[in-house]
């Protein structure tokens, strides 16, 4: 069971290098055929947690509020989200006649493709990272950064004033709330001495970083929060004030495009709140990407039951909170983590 | 402390997480009717008379009553319409009737694809019922 | 280099805009505009535009006899039918100058508040929603619930009641009720406790209320606010207690205010009040005594020539009848005094210099229903 | 990236960066030629990439791309018609423009062709990541310049305070 997935990786590479020997290509184009297959098994990962999370999301917000949720197509309507997916792509594209067309087509796309790159840095298991790369945590940092344009782009291009209040959201909250999150993993960094994620994982071999960093957790599930767009910050797509925000003028499979954005989002948060906190994939008895599954919905379900619950926060609180709060305690758990570190470790 | 509120309300949601669901399970389960609803109407073909006192009361006019005099010069009803589409459910029909023939029924799901579908002729529906509850089972 | 300094208008000027708040829209409550001007993200001025709902109910009443007038009058404030019952029939009673049985009136008294407890977590549901608690919306039409039932048990409808006739109550409650109405107002607190920590408590909802949409008492009178509005402002105004009218005199409630007038006052006092309310059916349980629940009254009712006007504590204020008649078994004239337009007014005043948030807190914190408003 | 393939890349990036970065002067709407400047700083990073520079192209994305963002907000708010011809004064000078654009490429180009590179895959392949090489040289060779740099970005933040809160103070 352990190395499921890992063999089931190594058949894949022994087929393929069979395979460009008998096409008689390059060695070399078995290592792109070997990332266009995790490639493809990860994007097959996000969209299938994306159809539970919908389901998941309904259900959990039902029972918060005594209710059933879903239970019409297939038992305990586990099938409904198929069902809305099949709904949407059967539903008309509307293109506003006044859209900037390109800008508005484009972001739909766009806003998917920094979300499923983040993936690539994400260990999912033991040894099961599609790339390990050296600078890990800043990959995915840098990375999901760009996620704003294409919410940007969206907005503007839909042309409507909603749309466009709903995206300078989107910029003042991500931006801003970037900061406190990229401080409170630095404190984890610190302790471990490294980007990379293996490193990270294996640094919390005897103990969780929660337990050294309640602090910095607290402030990464804020800002993770904020920079999710759920629950109490949910601004940029305030339902109560500007419809949908930048989502306002899509319809059919461009708005389930970005629902799915947010999902995967939502996934690959939680990973790295995992990783970064909960010791990643590792914890006794069960497979280590069975923890790692079990740890990112903990996390998930966290996050939902917050958003269920805690009503949404004001834009001006909004930037009080980050500037004058997170950021400055931020700072301060880098430096306490810093003097730490050099009273009981020396460095 | 500031958070606190936040914490209970969460103790709160959590809670009832764990209740259980209190929203009607509707086509599965028929809901609870009290005898009083207002629902679809019932006219019993042997108290009534036609005197469209219903008709008369109706805020609508919603009620459309026809009568004919046999040859005692009793009056007797030959056509009982009601449109549900202009329907209040108001009740002032079924309370203004002198002889108690106008009542409600518990039935309450009265939608249809079509606007003809609303106006109802009580009186085929009755004679109608009649028929099927003399037929033996 | 000089710097000159720059006057008035060289200064970089940001552009206004203006965004439709409805007709269409999550968080207008019925169908109504408001058309906000922004600069940025705040609201710099507000345009009401009312009459999307508009059925000349009061145009209609002057071709319906006074009885089939009551349903209409259901449909004013749908959220709380019987208050309207209440008012339009102790309207006609008074132009008509009868008298009406001792338990007719404490079931008037009953139903009435009630219908106030309904509504106002009606109030507090779409508060909650407004701030984007959608869990906050649910617990309290679970609660409501129990109430409709109870309307439904007596009168046939749940929101629509139709249930107060000239001279009286259509009719007597069912055998059941009261150990139902009983078991209700026990579990209610429970709910209220619910409601308190998920949403009064909270910090987020307090920090978006407080301080926010605040009306002091002289806007609020210039205004002609009523009801919990206006004593959110601190001024104990209550119609049953200053003026009562059916038999409100004999019971014993407070008169719950806030002191700032803001989004906040106005979300509590209408828990208050729902504790209040739950404290006068109590004693309405006690005392109601048996016997009749309709005076005798005409069929074809014809008041003399003349003219009445009656208020009564609506749910959302004063809610004002003014009957004209001219004889005949059909009225005049009527119009209906409505709470929640005089409290639509403000809402442009309180709102401006604020943000689109609040904005829309502030639409919710006024309770405002659009049937009532539009007629 | 294995011998064979990066050339391809580099000429795909090439294309994709200066065409992007000619679009972003010759594009009249401002939105979409800020646009085109974040299509031109991925293809950079995607230079660094290939130089084996991850940290840089990182970093690359996180600021310039990813600040890119803030600059798109400026293009919106700042500008009426979404048309630079019409919303930017500074149009006029072409001449002027062309002669400065002109000056920088000769500087930077001279630069470029008479200095002396030192390439060394050795020493590159013998540190295990960018990332603390970087790390020593700025905090022991480079501290200096490094404070000064935190230093300036210092006063710009407080810079930017004391602006926005004196806008506020003038309402």
């Amino acid at each position: 069971m352990e190395s499921l997935f890992i063999n089931i990786g190594n058949l894949c590479r022994e087929k393929v290098v069979e395979l460009t020997e008998v096409l008689n290509l390059p060695e070399a184009f078995a290592g792109y055929f070997m990332v266009l297959i995790y490639a493809i098994a990860i994007l097959t990962f996000v969209l299938l947690n994306a159809i539970v999370l919908v389901y998941l999301e309904r259900k959990i917000a039902a029972y918060l509020q005594q209710r059933l949720g879903p239970n019409r197509v297939g038992p305990r309507g586990i099938l409904q989200s198929l069902a809305d997916v099949v709904k949407l792509l059967g539903k008309e594209d509307i293109i506003p006649r006044a859209a900037d067309k390109w800008i508005f087509r484009l972001a739909a796309v766009l806003v998917i493709v920094p979300t499923v790159m983040v993936y690539a840095v994400i260990p999912f298991g033991k040894d099961m990272i599609a790339v390990d790369l050296n600078i890990g945590i800043f990959y995915f940092i840098a990375i999901s950064s760009t996620a704003t344009i294409a919410l940007l782009m969206a907005g503007w291009g839909s042309n409507n004033k909603y749309s466009l209040l709903g995206s300078m959201r989107v910029v003042a909250q991500m931006v801003s709330y970037e900061i406190p999150l990229v401080f409170s993993m630095l404190g984890v960094i610190m302790i471990a001495g490294s980007l990379q994620m293996s490193d990270i994982v294996a640094a919390q071999k005897d103990m969780w970083f929660i337990v050294f960093q309640p602090v910095a957790f607290l402030i990464f599930i804020i800002a993770a929060t904020a920079e999710l767009n759920r629950g109490p910050f949910d601004l940029p797509e305030g339902e109560q004030e500007i419809i949908a925000g930048p989502f306002t003028e899509y319809s059919g499979m461009r708005y389930a495009l970005f629902f799915t954005a947010e999902y995967a989002n939502l996934i690959s948060t939680s990973a790295i709140a995992a990783t970064l906190f909960l010791g990643g994939p590792s914890g006794p008895w069960l497979p280590s990407w069975m923890w790692f599954l079990i740890k990112v919905y903990a996390m998930i379900l966290f996050f939902m039951w917050i958003r269920w619950t805690i009503p949404r926060i004001r834009i001006d609180h909004l930037m009080k909170l980050n500037w004058k709060f997170l950021v400055p305690l931020s700072l301060v758990n880098i430096f306490v983590t810093g003097v730490a570190l050099k009273l009981f470790s020396g460095w | 402390m500031y958070g606190y509120g936040l914490l209970k309300g969460l103790r709160v949601t959590l809670g009832n997480f764990f209740g259980r669901a209190v929203t009607e399970q509707y086509p599965e389960r028929r809901p609870f009717i009290s005898p009083r609803f207002h629902g679809f109407f019932q006219l019993d073909l042997k108290k009534c008379n036609g005197c469209g006192v219903c008709s008369l009361s109706c805020p609508n006019g919603a009620i459309q009553v026809t009568s004919e005099r046999d040859e005692n010069k009793k009056r007797f009803v030959t056509g009982y319409k009601i449109s549900l589409g202009y329907c209040l459910f108001c009740g002032l029909c079924v309370e203004a009737c002198p002889r108690d023939a106008l009542r409600f029924t518990q039935e309450f799901e009265l939608s249809s694809y079509r606007r003809e579908d609303f106006v109802c002729d009580l009186l085929e529906i009755e004679k109608r019922e009649k028929i099927c509850s003399r037929e033996p089972a | 280099m000089v710097f000159k300094r720059k006057t008035e208008d060289e200064v970089l000027q940001t552009e206004r805009y203006q965004i439709n708040l409805g007709p269409q829209h999550p968080s207008t409550h019925g169908v109504y505009q408001a058309i906000l001007t922004l600069d940025g993200e705040t609201v710099i001025d507000v345009e009401n535009v009312i009459g999307y709902l508009h059925r000349g109910i009061e145009k209609l009443a002057e071709d319906r006899t006074y009885t089939q007038i009551i349903p209409y009058t259901d449909r004013l404030d749908y959220i709380a039918a019987m208050l309207n019952n209440l008012g339009y029939v102790q309207t006609v009673e008074k132009l008509l100058d009868i008298e009406i049985p001792e338990r007719a009136e404490y079931l008037r008294v009953i139903m009435a508040e009630l219908q106030r407890i309904a509504s106002h977590m009606v109030f507090i549901g779409s508060f909650a929603i407004d701030i984007a608690s959608i869990t906050g919306w649910m617990y309290n039409f679970r609660d409501r619930e129990k109430i409709l039932d109870l309307l439904e048990m007596t009168c046939g409808s749940r929101i629509t009641t139709s249930y107060m006739r000239i001279g009286g109550v259509a009719e007597d409650i069912p055998a059941d009720f009261i150990p139902i109405l009983e078991r209700v107002l026990r579990e209610l607190p429970e709910g209220l406790e619910e409601y308190d920590e998920l949403l009064t408590g909270n910090e987020i909802l307090i920090g978006r209320t407080k301080g926010v949409g605040v009306i002091d008492i002289d806007t609020a009178l210039d205004y002609g606010i009523g009801g919990p509005n206006l004593r959110a402002c601190g001024l104990p105004f209550d119609l049953r207690k200053v003026r009562p009218y059916g038999i409100y005199d004999r019971f014993d409630f407070e008169v719950p205010t806030g002191e700032n007038g803001d989004s906040f006052d106005r979300f509590k006092i209408r828990l208050d009040e729902i504790r209040q309310s739950i404290r006068i059916i109590e004693q309405a349980i006690d005392n109601i005594p048996e016997g009749s629940v309709k005076s005798k009254v005409p069929r074809n009712i014809k008041p003399n020539a003349g003219e009445v006007y009656h208020q009564i504590e609506g749910a959302r204020g004063i809610l004002g009848y003014y009957l004209v008649s001219d004889g005949s078994t059909k009225p005049y004239r009527l119009h209906i005094h409505s709470p929640s337009l005089m409290s639509l007014g403000v809402f442009p005043e309180m709102t401006k210099g604020e943000l689109i948030q609040d904005a829309v807190v502030n639409l919710a914190s006024i309770d405002i229903v659009l049937g009532e408003i539009d007629r | 990236m294995s011998g064979m393939a990066s050339p391809v890349i580099f000429w795909v990036l090439a294309v994709v960066t200066v065409g992007a970065g000619l679009a972003v002067a010759l594009t009249r709407n401002i939105v979409h030629s800020a646009l085109f400047l974040v299509l031109t700083f991925i293809g950079t990073a995607g230079f660094f990439m290939l130089l084996e520079a991850d940290f840089l192209a990182a970093v690359q994305i996180l600021i310039y791309a990813g600040g890119v963002s803030v600059l798109l907000v400026f293009g919106v708010m700042l500008t009426r018609h979404g048309n630079i011809k019409l919303s930017n004064p500074l149009n006029r000078y072409k001449i002027t423009g062309g002669i400065v654009a002109a000056l920088l490429l000769l500087l930077t180009g001279g630069l470029i062709l008479y200095s002396e590179w030192e390439v060394s895959p050795e020493a590159l392949r013998e540190q295990e990541s960018t990332v603390s090489a970087i790390a020593v040289s700025m905090l022991s060779e480079y501290v200096i310049p490094f404070e000064a740099a935190a230093l300036l970005l210092l006063v710009a933040l407080i810079g930017a305070v004391l602006l926005a809160k004196g806008v506020k103070h003038s309402k």
